[in-house]
């Protein structure tokens, strides 16, 4: 098993993205899915279908799109253009943008659920023992959405790390820049390059594996409390 | 009703509790008192928990809780009324968990802070309170040490009257600490959520039910311990009970709620002694005597309470001669006689005047007689026929045999 | 013709779209038979053959596919046509009119190509610029399309304002800029293979339709579409 | 203890409701009864719930459950112990809700038929128990009527014994039918739990508590009701309660539970006039005297009850005269004198001896008095100093002096 | 805006495939979900990290191991051979297969959280109401994962209609067979008929937002009551 730099390069990048992307969406997430969770407008039902939006285009439709509009011609990229800010298409912070998009439904969702099942009274007690709102959310609200936390890293780790269309599209398969390792593996497979495809995808497998794994394991942990100490 | 001494007496302890006038205002009994009476407008909230709320529920149900209170600012105030009355939803308006109902003239102030009027929201978080939820509502990912641990981190700083270890004594949760909510026994949690309230250190303490799911022993532990407490720490308690028994023995002054609204309202003596109020349903009537320890006996283990010129014994404590002593006289315990027998084990025997009788309405076989020790009022619960045969009148002359007596305080 | 009508399955190269639509629209027509067409990369369509995929003609964008599939027996060797030639041309969106090809290269700000490795009009581009020894210099502003067809994308998006596209493309849609042709010299001849696969349960209608597209008014139509004259038969020493 | 006559009442009423021997064993009073005795085996499960148990949580609590019991068949056994003492978890264990501990010999029967053994497991679903939860624990999802439909659809169709229509009523819970538990309060809560576990129609009732979050009054009126319910439709009742009162009232037989051990267990009214068994701590012993109805004053809404020549008057209720009636009599209702007062209230005074007499350990200035009329044993509470003054002793002859009186059944 | 017949005949395809794919997979997962919501076993982890291994390759690699497990010389292939069963790839219900493989773990997440968020509570009451454990599920599981179940048929709906890589390789791109909406979408960007391309993306967007708008519309009146009648 042979790995080429290409390829290391490729992993790390990977690596980077796939992170990065985790740990934004889990910010940016967190205040739609406890919007979405709490609010009782009519908006709710639209924008919950919004955030699911990204999913029903195939990703290279939807990489096709996000040029389009993040294109110097698009509304965005001339918005960025006027501000200064660089063009994102073909650019890492280019794929950290799509990736988002495209992955935000699954960390949304897990966020959502978790936080509807918390309910009002764990709240209303912190709220009695002179727990501010944000202090409510960190030391109340987060230990009880653990699960739904996990949840939404694993799901939204693992799609951008598959994922591949999108970043295909926006990204220009770029070394170094912007060929993550699921590009490199298609390049393997499109190229007949078998072998090598076999070696990445099992090291894919494999690191993923064991990433997952350990996530879940923590969530295994978790359960054990949360069903011994459950509302009572 | 008179200005008796014993209600001025009552007042006069109310006096020094408060440190000031003790503000009251009954909309049912209307009683005048010897407290100045105010009739309280929303701009001039006055001292003492001033309460005015008109809430209602969302969805089907059509209850709405509509009243307008002004509480005591020390001791216990009791919550009393069937269940499904609104004491609850009380509890969680002044703590600020409901939210208003739009347009209403909502207004809610603890000793002249505001908390909340038409255009004002204390949050949740800001009103100093200590919420003892019904349902003990411990946080489920948290052990009970830690959910105590999340109340210290969170207290009042400035005014920490309440330790952590008699608490945690007191209320005897010192084996279960390790453990998570889901594995502890339904009273555990109650205990557990009355220390995590009480650790808080708050100015106000809501307590809805707290010892409902505990067994009398306990009970009998921990009555005096949170009496003493928020003596002590000069906080007021608002108490929701069931049990009319620990409402007498715990309350100072009373709210008795029925469908969202007011019923009844006032000191709990001058209400449960009323003749034909709302407490003809409850059974145990009572009153309380007050007056100093004029006598000890170490080896029989009594003391003597001396008013108006008689004494009552009763199990001695840790009153010394000359303590003030309030003591609690069921009707159910007191016996009429027209002679004084020495020859029987009831040890307290009072010289007494007819002052009223009444019939029950539920149970016709018994009155209700009304007796006056000097001017200390009594309530004798006794069959109609021992009425009719021992010719009882008003301003008749008799012994009141009085079988037990409980100490409040 | 008396025979009931049967259906050809056709695979074909994503950047043959096109001209495939129309040419089998025509071959319908005459023949009364039909044809499903199924669309893919080359790679994919050669791992799906390889699997089994029930076509019967595989027209590829190269001619190294179908020789592979000719040696492991998958497809006929003697079926094997150059049914067309891709010609390239440089796409630039906002070039002058007198600047070289060369110039065009170097001016531009990022420059698209089709990645060398899956596409022969990728492979053909990378030749272009190393045989114009601009290699080095256009290296870093290089974005590669998965395919011709994510090229072209890129040009037509406004992201990249230069690309080596196929003539074809150019041909299909109005365009803003300037078109510049790459001589044949540049690059090896992009040649695009057919076969017929071995598997194929309509072979007889598979000649039919190999004959139909190697017919000289086909290949002319073909040509209308933006490629090159094409040799009826690969040459003999290809393998 | 002699094989008394009430005693041999009591079991004869047992005998009746029974429709056969009532088995007991009591492993710490050790007294025998008239009832046959039985050492039950494993192999042998006899009439009545048999339980054998030993059960640990897991995790960290040290807690656990060990005991082995044969319960009547019929009537209310309360389950009473303090907060933790493992009531709950031994009613969760007889309706399958806990799983066995592995290699245990845990055994539990009801009149014979097999719920579990080492070697067997009826599932819970397939116990026909009702069963009302500490906390309610209505299904959230469904309105309280749905809840109610819930148990109806999946009741024994074959002994429909109670109606829906009945429990609505009695429990008063029509008006708030259609709401969703969330929006119900917690004795509202509670009483749509307890309709729940009735409409299944079983043939054991487990109940954690179901009273503790209703007011005396909504108890005075359910209490009776689940009396005669269970009564009639021939189920035994398993009753959790922290309220003396509550299990003297309700129950025939009773286990009191410590530290997951039984402390005692029997005859309700055996166990509590024991003296110095472990209700020392709890203020109210009380006694039953059986009998028959004798005399009846509408006018003054009197009865008496005639046992062993002597009477006693109690509130007129429903029974005719001839009728067989328990009346409870409460250590502290009763005083003694040495000659009968005429001029008293007190219209009960009885002619007894003196059996036993005994300090109390927790409060010196009492002692406990065991008299016999007849051969009833009652209990009177007095002032040590009266027994000191009145100079009681063994086999003295008094009259007690009874104040007022609760009618059991 | 013209749609060809082409375009029908795949907008119809891909409405069978994710209606069939959500419905099998609500199904499938249900079980799958349920055990792993409630087993103390050690393979909890592990299994969890299997479930989620379909996201982290790129789709069109994981057609193509697909691809190599079910063609003739795979082993899944040469068991069907042996049994008789047709072939998988390049048909229908290879599509299905496969869509069901790669959404997987969308559908088993959210069914997965809201069965941990129910509890034993519930269930203990109900069985002590003699609801057998079928008749728990029914009665009480399904209503309380009313909420989960929406997010997984959502993530599972949309995520089969845009899923595009693995179709294209498993299914083949075969008219009427294979050919789903988003591959035909794709067909038309890549032949560079943009203005078609649009139109159905764009009936696409608008037909899955109604879509999922009205399944949030469900889910906003089921949480209602749940809020409401939240646990004790
Ligand atoms: N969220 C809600 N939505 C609708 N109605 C409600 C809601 N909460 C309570 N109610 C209704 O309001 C009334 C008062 O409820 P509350 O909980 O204040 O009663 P309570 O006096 O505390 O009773 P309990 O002693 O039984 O606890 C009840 O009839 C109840 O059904
Ligand atoms: N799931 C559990 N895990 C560990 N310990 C537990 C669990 N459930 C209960 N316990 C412990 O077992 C003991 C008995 O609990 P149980 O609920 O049976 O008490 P109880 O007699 O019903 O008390 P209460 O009157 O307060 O409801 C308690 O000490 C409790 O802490
Ligand atoms: O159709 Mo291709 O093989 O992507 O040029
Ligand atoms: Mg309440
Ligand atoms: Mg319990």
């Amino acid at each position: 098993m042979q790995l080429s730099a290409a390829d290391i390069e490729a992993i790390w990048l990977t690596l980077k993205l796939a992170s990065l992307v985790t740990v934004l969406l889990i910010i940016l997430c967190t205040p739609i899915a406890w919007w979405l969770a709490r609010t009782q407008s009519w908006l709710k039902g639209p924008i919950n279908a919004v955030v699911a939006m990204p999913l029903v285009l195939p990703p290279t439709v939807l990489g096709f799109y996000l040029l389009l509009f993040l294109g110097p011609e698009g509304p965005m990229g001339q918005l960025l253009a006027y501000f200064n800010i660089g063009s994102l298409p073909f650019s890492f912070s280019g794929l950290v943008v799509a990736s988002m998009l495209y992955s935000l439904p699954f960390v949304v969702q897990p966020l959502q659920n978790a936080f509807i099942a918390i309910g009002e009274r764990p709240l209303e007690a912190a709220a009695t023992l002179r727990s501010s709102p944000w202090n409510r959310f960190i030391y109340v609200v987060l230990p009880l959405a653990k699960t739904g936390y996990i949840s939404a890293a694993v799901l939204g780790f693992a799609h951008t790390v598959g994922e591949f269309g999108v970043v295909l599209m926006i990204g220009g398969n770029i070394p170094k820049e912007t060929k993550v390792i699921s590009v490199q593996i298609y390049d393997h497979v499109e190229a007949l390059e078998y072998g090598q495809a076999h070696t990445l995808s099992l090291l894919m497998v494999i690191f993923s594996f064991v990433v997952l794994a350990f996530l879940y394991s923590i969530q295994r942990r978790q359960k054990r409390q949360a069903s011994a100490g459950g509302l009572l | 009703m008179r200005s008796s001494p014993h209600i001025v007496f009552i007042n006069g302890h109310l006096f020094v509790c408060c440190a000031g006038f003790f503000v009251q205002y009954s909309k049912t009994t209307k009683t005048p008192s010897l407290s100045r009476r105010v009739t309280v407008t929303v701009k001039q909230p006055a001292k003492g928990l001033n309460i005015r709320v008109f809430q209602q529920h969302t969805g089907q149900s059509n209850f709405s809780l509509d009243l307008d209170l002004q509480l005591p600012n020390t001791g216990v105030t009791a919550l009393f009324g069937p269940s499904g009355s609104g004491k609850t939803t009380l509890l969680r308006c002044i703590a600020g968990l409901e939210k208003s109902v739009k347009g209403s003239t909502n207004h809610i102030s603890l000793n002249g802070e505001l908390w909340q009027s038409h255009d004002f929201w204390l949050a949740s978080h800001k009103r100093p309170v200590g919420y003892v939820f019904q349902d003990a509502n411990l946080f489920p990912h948290l052990t009970a040490q830690d959910n105590l641990r999340f109340s210290i981190q969170r207290a009042d700083k400035t005014q920490p009257a309440i330790h952590y270890d008699d608490v945690v004594e007191l209320l005897n949760i010192a084996s279960i600490l390790t453990q998570y909510p889901g594995q502890l026994s339904g009273g555990e949690r109650q205990r557990v959520a009355m220390a995590r309230a009480l650790l808080i250190q708050p100015k106000i303490l809501l307590m809805d039910e707290p010892l409902a799911a505990l067994d009398d022993a306990l009970k009998q532990d921990i009555l005096p311990y949170l009496e003493r407490l928020c003596h002590r720490a000069k906080i007021p308690i608002l108490y929701v009970s069931h049990s009319l028994d620990e409402v007498i023995r715990l309350a100072d002054y009373m709210v008795v709620l029925e469908k969202g609204r007011v019923l009844e309202e006032g000191n709990t003596q001058r209400l449960i002694s009323t003749l034909g109020t709302s407490f003809a349903r409850y059974q145990d009537a009572s009153m309380v005597v007050s007056g100093t320890v004029v006598e000890q006996n170490t080896e029989w283990g009594l003391s003597w309470l001396g008013f108006e010129n008689q004494t009552i014994a009763f199990k001695q404590g840790k009153e010394a001669i000359g303590d003030s002593v309030r003591l609690r006289i069921q009707s159910r315990d007191i016996s009429v006689s027209l002679s004084k027998h020495e020859d029987s084990s009831i040890l307290n025997r009072l010289t007494v005047v007819i002052d009223d009788m009444e019939k029950d309405n539920k149970d016709p076989s018994m009155v209700m007689v009304r007796l006056l020790a000097g001017n200390t009022p009594l309530l004798a619960k006794i069959t109609a026929l021992s009425a009719h045969s021992l010719k009882l009148e008003k301003g008749q002359t008799l012994v009141a045999q009085i079988k037990s007596v409980a100490v409040l305080s | 013709s008396n025979i009931s009508p049967r259906t050809l399955n056709l695979a074909v190269a994503s950047n043959f779209i096109i001209p495939a639509t129309q040419l089998v629209e025509a071959f319908e027509k005459e023949t009364g038979h039909k044809v499903r067409l199924s669309y893919g990369s080359s790679g994919k369509l050669f791992a799906q053959i390889k699997n089994r995929a029930p076509y019967d003609v595989f027209l590829s964008a190269d001619l190294e596919k179908p020789e592979a599939l000719i040696e492991e027996q998958l497809a006929s060797a003697d079926s094997l046509v150059i049914y067309a030639r891709g010609q390239l041309v440089l796409w630039s969106r906002q070039a002058g009119d007198s600047e070289s090809l060369k110039e065009s290269l170097l001016k531009a700000n990022r420059i698209a190509i089709a990645n060398p490795k899956l596409a022969p009009y990728g492979k053909a581009a990378e030749e272009t610029l190393v045989n114009l020894s601009v290699w080095e210099q256009v290296k870093k502003k290089l974005v590669q399309g998965e395919s011709i067809g994510q090229t072209y994308q890129f040009v037509f998006s406004g992201n990249a304002d230069t690309g080596l596209v196929a003539y074809s493309q150019i041909l299909a849609r109005p365009f803003n800029g300037k078109i510049v042709n790459i001589p044949d010299t540049l690059h090896d001849t992009i040649d695009q293979g057919g076969v017929i696969l071995s598997n194929s349960e309509n072979i007889e209608l598979a000649k039919d339709f190999m004959a139909f597209l190697m017919r000289s008014d086909t290949q002319s139509k073909i040509q209308q579409f933006g490629y090159a004259n094409t040799p009826i038969k690969p040459a003999d020493d290809t393998y």
